[in-house]
């Protein structure tokens, strides 16, 4: 038995349905689930709700759903990349939430962890914290956030292996692992698949409880959206 | 003559000891990562996932998945470690990071701080700031004193929406230093070719002085 | 003759699928990793921080680091993970694990469960046993039907300090087997040698009569 | 620099004090900081509060403390395999505040990450949940779990590096990652220590900046407390 599917296609056009939540993993377009993003524009999907850290650019990452129309509402810390984006923001055909990132990752590994809510000083005596119950702990005040369960979860990682096990490359890293808690169904990318060949269990960064579909991505290039070098030292190749 | 960034950067990094966690914002607080005092060693987060940033990568050798907050190719210092964003913030919110410094749009004389929307511009998004601001126990800002139009930084109250309230512990500007404390703002130190009556009318807040008499200039 | 323990966790093997999580309490439950039926794997999760138990290790071959929930020894399977303890409730409390299976002192029948302070004697904790019975979508007891002095454990009302409420979702003893529901207790089988008024007798709670026609003895 | 000191009795002398909340890691007696647990009791430090799903058993692990009638309090899970510990209890020599094994994880991961307090379902009609504030979400009863912040958190690892990097092996992980996070100060005894041959950054759990200090435990046979085992088959060595 094992947890890889052919098609990216088909299993998110099987998953996916009009008003769904999709969280997404991804920090700007780093750990994107590239092919599932696709595939997710593919099924043509509407009136999806995308809880996210970032929108990806125009014409890349996220910002592919927002070019179809099928994006009614975003949860993001950060959408700043995307002009297409702003517009449809700006005319009021996109609802955004705003959440801060640290609340934002933690309202999905809380939802993923059948925690209802938590009480955080983020965004205490700002307008994220507005409409939304406050406590006194400690003499601290604090204000209480609440965990997202999506329907659908898109992930990519590093390796996975038959039963689901992920490990993730450096940054790319980011939200993956969260997303992949917190989905109904959590479909995650791999760049590696090591079948029957384990990952070794000491090193399981999301055990494959969390996930319930593995699919091998599509090699390509991966983008960079701030290239920043230095120059080699003298004499160096 | 004002402080430069570097200056204001030089500033920043004595306040930093040898051995903390520290997050540095974009722009001008970046630069402190280069200004450390002789001696001090630092560990920088970034809160995308990265504990140990190291500088940035030579050319050819970039790494779509190696990068910082603000989204750019770095690389990681040996001794370094991956982690999820709520790790991240679970380092951050629970006060690990020592010490955020960051920019400011407005910052008021009780340390409240906002950095995250500017008035008749698109809302872009908080990112990780409120959580920085919110989670460290030290939070430095690092500004210009006035605004491009030459309207004060520092407010008695800001007029933009918060980041952070009560949460600035010390602002760096190219002018002055002031420590933030339970009565409002309290001059350490300014450059050499200002004086306290020329802050006064550049200064939207009201502040004490109690000019350190060690402060040694950048 | 009453159903075995045996017979008990083949029972509750046949409500198992293909594919399945489940963690199994210690005693009775731990059977049924020895009585799944005919192509059907599951996954056995242990609350210390396994996904994937397998047997008993070899005689030697015991290792200290590697204990299930019960402190026994044992091995993890090929494709198994090791985490932490916050990691493996959030499993738990997040509904991940599909199925647990676990003993009880009383259970009402509405689907109370007290299965952690015995009257008069210590009080050793809870465990993880409320946490399982509060998060895991399908709750399964395996119990005797009666206590060693023949007092029912099915009852109306919990006497004993309750593990959960409503979270037990069906009762497997050595004599019959329940459905709970919201309108409370529906018996589905029972073993050869008793009926539905002997049940009564030494059933503590009421309960509706519902055959399931496809039953198979264990 | 190295997080690495070279006495664990003279650290924990100097980090502990009477009436200090020590949080310790383990489960049963696997993973436990025996060094660590040794020189807590060498301190002499009275009143401890001890954060620990265990409590140890007689003459082992946290049974130390126990019987040299140091701990007033302990915050545990299960307490079932220490019959000094019965007697203490019953005689109200000992407080014990029982917390389910989930919510007692997620109580020190709060403690460490700035949550104040979180909503479970664990415990809603239980013993566990009297007196403590309640609230309905989405229909469902939740109640209110405090996190918990420790003066000191007493930590074992496998391996461990100069930054204070940890990682762990097999069930021995169990609440030590948790522990580290939620101490003012973290001590981590390891197994292995790494020094500058730093543990590879992908695989860390514990990242370095919840630890300050690292000593190399004592090498000892560890304890079992059921050694099950299985019969070889035949023909097999």
């Amino acid at each position: 038995m094992t947890k890889l599917r052919l098609s990216a296609t088909e299993l998110v056009a099987a998953h996916v349905f009009d008003g769904a939540t999709v969280a997404v993993g991804g920090f700007g377009l780093s750990g994107n689930p590239t092919d599932l993003i696709h595939a997710l524009r593919d099924s043509g999907a509407k009136d999806l709700t995308i809880v996210s850290n970032n929108m990806g650019v125009d014409g890349k990452g996220l910002g592919l759903l927002i070019e179809n129309k099928q994006v009614t509402k975003v949860v993001s810390s950060y959408v700043g990349e995307n002009k297409l984006f702003a517009e449809e923001f700006l005319s009021g055909a996109l609802e955004v939430e705003f959440a801060p990132q640290g609340t934002l990752a933690e309202r999905m590994r809380a939802g993923g962890a059948g925690i209802a809510g938590f009480f955080t000083k983020t965004g205490v005596g700002t307008p994220v914290a507005e409409g939304k119950q406050m406590q006194v702990f400690d003499g601290e005040e604090f204000v209480l956030e609440r965990g997202i369960v999506a329907d659908l979860s898109l992930v990519k990682a590093h390796r996975g292996d038959a039963e689901g096990n992920l490990v993730y490359r450096h940054t790319a890293r980011n939200f993956n692992p969260l997303v992949a808690t917190c989905g109904r169904v959590t479909i995650a990318e791999v760049e590696v698949y090591e079948g029957e060949t384990y990952i070794d269990p000491d090193i399981v960064v999301t055990p494959g409880i969390f996930v319930q579909h593995v699919v091998l991505a599509t090699p390509r290039v991966k983008d960079i959206e701030q290239r920043t070098v230095r120059p080699r030292p003298e004499g160096k190749a | 003559m004002a402080w430069t960034r570097e200056d204001m950067a030089t500033l920043a990094g004595r306040d930093l000891q040898d051995g903390q966690y520290v997050n540095l914002g974009i722009g001008i607080p970046t630069l402190v990562a280069n200004h450390l005092p002789e001696g001090v060693r630092v560990t920088l987060q970034s809160e995308n996932g990265l504990l140990g940033i190291g500088p940035f990568p030579f050319e050819g050798e970039e790494d779509a998945d190696l990068i910082n907050a603000g989204k750019q190719t770095v690389t990681a210092q040996p001794g370094s470690s991956f982690f999820d964003s709520a790790t991240s913030f679970a380092m951050i919110r629970g006060g690990h990071v020592q010490t955020a410094i960051l920019g400011a749009l407005q910052v008021s004389g009780h340390g409240d701080l906002a950095n995250w929307q500017i008035p008749g511009k698109l809302v872009k998004g908080m990112g990780g700031a409120m959580d920085l601001v919110a989670g460290t126990p030290h939070v430095i800002v690092l500004t210009e004193h006035v605004s491009k139009d030459g309207t004060p930084k520092i407010v008695t109250h800001c007029d933009l929406p918060l980041t952070g309230q009560r949460c600035v512990d010390k602002i760096i500007t190219d002018l002055a230093v002031f420590d933030v404390t339970e009565d409002g703002l309290v001059l350490r130190a300014h450059c050499a070719d200002t004086n306290i009556d020329d802050l006064r009318a550049v200064t939207g807040a009201p502040f004490a002085v109690d000019l350190d008499p060690e402060f040694v200039g950048p």
